[in-house]
């Protein structure tokens, strides 16, 4: 059963130094909250999982928290490069990161295997592409009926999963809606999970087929109004496509980086 | 060129028109988007859009900056998770086209969206693959729209991100259950589409006001022209007071007002 | 995109005689009224595949439609048997009937694999079990990273997938809603595919996240008002458990059998 | 036997008690689905009932008919797909104890539903392994419950439907990411345990009234008794009367009343 914890405390106890941490939300619900209190918390080593490392990573990475990163998409959406992403790829700073690059298609399947247990995702994958050549995770396996070769990875398996949600009841299930991406897979693929959520409710209004993550799947769910701002909560608040433009400037310049991070993160008491 | 549109408005055009009414195309984001919208709320209404984010059958009315956007979901059919947009709908088969941009393409329609330089340590970091390299395989063919020029048309790509033909143009020959993979490149100045036999990519048609001269200087490799080229036909005035009302609500969108 | 037809003609255009058909709805929704019609034509030598044979393929075997039945829980839910199978099965009557016999698990991951467009499903299966001994289809594989010991089926992709759905649009797209089983697997597996529908509306009605299948992922749509019954459609009628205990004495006895199939289908106009 | 509870009663109590509560628990139709919604209508309010038709954390009012009864759908926390139900819930490792009920069963607790003689030319064909082959290797636990008879009790099973461990005892060993399997055996006469060592079923607990010679009787194999054997303790009057007019409200459902 999930404990409802105050964000601080969920970090402090889910999030060591070292760990493998998969922070999800397509776009949508990205789980910026979570992201800024690992940052004021000073962890480090982390190897960071995500589709679309987007503005989180770029900050994490910048933050100096990061050791690894498996992505499958590395940019600012519709605006251009993560700055601090490629200063950490092209010229190592604040330190060397390590890379696992990998399809969507993969990241997806991979999620998907993790939750369902298994060790490997198969798929229709990389074909003729040279992504194999630089990842050793990807292998090819023939089908046993078919002939047909297919791709196989491992299945994502993170020690976090993080995540930003709709709402929460009181007994910690979740609702999550709009585009729901990989979130419920990252969850449940992950060893403990925490759960952000703009309010508790005491009955999340859900449709029988929503997408509801029972509290007995989630380890810690905290309250973070705003936690997915600037991207965005469907029914809640829109994204801010303009803050995702100014982070261009931001992010190019290690100094801006620092300033903006210090205002708006470190000396922050909670989220932005 | 004609003065009452501009190349990157005739690029948008040609690739709508690329789009037949009721096909369903998986969307790129960025020109492929612009295209597919503009195909949408010009000759073929019926156009069914699919986004990686899950969101399927949607109609936006201002274009999405990301892929992810709000206004995707909130005018979509229904929206899946993104394992089953991979899985089902595009691995699935459900796809007749996928739409896509790049930042290199080489004369077998290979492209790279990873970087420029050596993999281990690159002169320029590019975002990666994302959904590209399964929507150019598990799509029924593909569309590849992006600005022409020596930098962007490459005769060697300097890393295959999603595969085109392959460094020899044979990379699909014999590979079961995939698409046919690229049947045409728009760009600012002409389409281009891959010759029957060696899959090498050769102009087709040049926009208007485009000389062959103007391809050439553009393009990495030595370009192949076909026989009996054709004049792009020109934009209709419809589609261009479209395309600009559309591209002025997006602008108007994302600039927060 | 999906046409519009009237049952009859649903049948007649994509059941074909020999045809693999997949008739799905997982207690709910089980397409009786699409069975009834397959029976009413005549169909001969179908493979039928479904997870729980359920009234529905009892019917349709023993009305001597069936040649093959690939499944995995032949009963009759919380009544007892199948008559009908069994006696196709134990007596060869009205004919011998081929069996192909899985677990739940397998099936469900099978027309997932198959509405994914993979040849096989992998999954962690048949630990222990007989059936792989009785069932040739059913293989082993070593996952590539880890070594497991997995289980590996082909994907189910029928010829023509079969599914009763709560309603549909003008544009043929289909709200399946409550138990949603392995319908939109079925119909997105199969090659072709027909949904009954209670009615047809101007507006769904659904959230963003309910399970809606569109138009165009479909071959055709017939309306069939109780079309699941004896089966039930959330949110329409409920189950008749009674008819489910009745069932056991008519299915027992071949000519009770005979009568029933002639009053209830063969001399019905339409659905029962 | 006292006169005031029947043998049915005393198993399905005996079973309730089995669960405890904040479980997540994969429950068959029948016997297990009686005592698991006994045990969440006495002393285990939050224990989480999964049913394989998608229905998480179900709280139904009458007892299902069919594993996918509207009811199990209308009382749940939300209901997912079957392929979701299989991969994600159980074979994700979410389900802490698997409760089955079987048609026969053998002294190293393997179950068999499929058939009594030969696969090919079958005297009885049974309904087949449905969810069962992989609930038994994939929760954590398993519990079985069904009445106890030579019939149902054999040396040895016709068909491994599923594994309880192996026709050895060592069906299990060295098998990895697979739960301990049946941990406990709950009939209308007694409860049974696996042997750690041996894994074959041992008597632990008689119900009242019940002679060694009773369950003897009712075995088909020479059935092991442990040392120290307990007294399965009585139904209280609240289980009991919680039962009945659980009982009482589903016959009055399924008669369509």
């Amino acid at each position: 059963m999930a404990d409802i914890l105050s964000l601080h405390d969920a970090v402090a106890r889910y999030v060591d130094n070292g760990a493998t941490v998969a922070m999800e939300g397509f776009t949508h619900l990205i789980p910026f909250a979570a992201g800024h209190e690992i940052i004021r918390q000073g962890k480090r080593d982390l190897t960071l999982i995500r589709m679309t490392p987007d503005l989180i990573y770029d900050q994490l990475i910048g933050a100096g928290c990061a050791k690894k990163l498996i992505f499958s998409w590395g940019g600012n959406p519709g605006v251009g490069s993560l700055h601090r992403l490629r200063d950490a790829v092209e010229k190592g700073y604040p330190h060397k990161l390590e890379i696992l690059e990998h399809s969507h298609a993969t990241m997806a399947c991979a999620y998907e295997a993790g939750a369902a247990g298994l060790p490997l995702a198969v798929l229709r994958g990389y074909v003729g592409s040279d992504l194999p050549k630089v990842n050793d995770q990807i292998k090819f396996i023939e089908c046993p009926f078919t002939g047909e070769r297919l791709a196989a990875v491992p299945s994502i398996r993170p020690d976090v999963g993080v995540i930003h949600a709709q709402r929460a009841d009181r007994q910690g299930n979740v609702l999550v809606e709009g585009i729901i991406g990989v979130q419920k897979e990252a969850v449940l693929a992950a060893k403990s999970s925490i759960v952000t959520v703009e309010e508790i409710v005491d009955d999340l209004g859900a449709t029988p087929n929503a997408c509801v993550i029972p509290g007995w799947a989630i380890s810690a769910i905290a309250v973070a109004e705003k936690g997915a701002y600037p991207s965005y909560a469907y029914g809640y608040y829109p994204r801010d496509n303009r803050f995702y433009k100014e982070w261009d400037a931001i992010a190019r310049d290690r100094d801006a980086f620092q300033a903006w991070l210090e205002e708006n993160v470190l000396q922050a008491g909670g989220e932005v | 060129m004609s003065s009452h549109y501009t190349s990157s408005e005739m690029m948008t055009v040609t690739a709508a028109r690329a789009l037949e009414n009721g096909m369903t195309c998986f969307v790129g984001i960025g020109l492929p988007s612009e295209a597919a919208n503009l195909a949408r709320l010009t000759h073929a209404p019926d156009v069914v859009l699919i986004y990686e984010s899950g969101t399927l059958q949607t109609k936006p009315d201002v274009l999405p900056l990301s892929i992810g956007d709000g206004e995707l979901c909130e005018t979509a059919l229904t929206t899946v998770s993104v394992p089953e947009m991979f899985r089902y709908w595009l691995q699935g088969g459900k796809v007749d086209v996928g739409f896509l941009g790049t930042a290199q393409i080489d004369r077998y329609c290979n492209l790279n969206t990873t970087l420029i330089g050596d993999y281990t340590a690159p002169k320029v970091r590019l975002p990666g693959g994302g959904g590209a390299p399964e929507i150019a395989t598990n799509a029924g063919e593909v569309f590849i729209t992006l600005k022409h020029s020596k930098r962007t048309f490459v005769r060697d790509v300097d890393f295959v991100t999603t595969l085109g033909f392959g460094r020899d143009g044979k990379g699909r020959d014999g590979v079961p259950n995939i698409g046919k993979g690229p049947t045409r490149v728009i760009t600012d100045l002409c389409v281009m589409k891959p010759d029957p036999e060696t899959r090498e990519l050769v102009v087709v048609s040049l926009h208007p006001g485009v000389s062959h001269a103007d391809v050439i200087e553009a393009t990495g490799w030595e370009i192949r022209f076909a026989e009996a080229i054709e004049a792009t036909p020109e934009p209709s005035a419809n589609e261009l007071q479209v395309l600009r009302e559309l591209k002025a609500r997006t602008d108007r969108h994302h600039a927060g007002e």
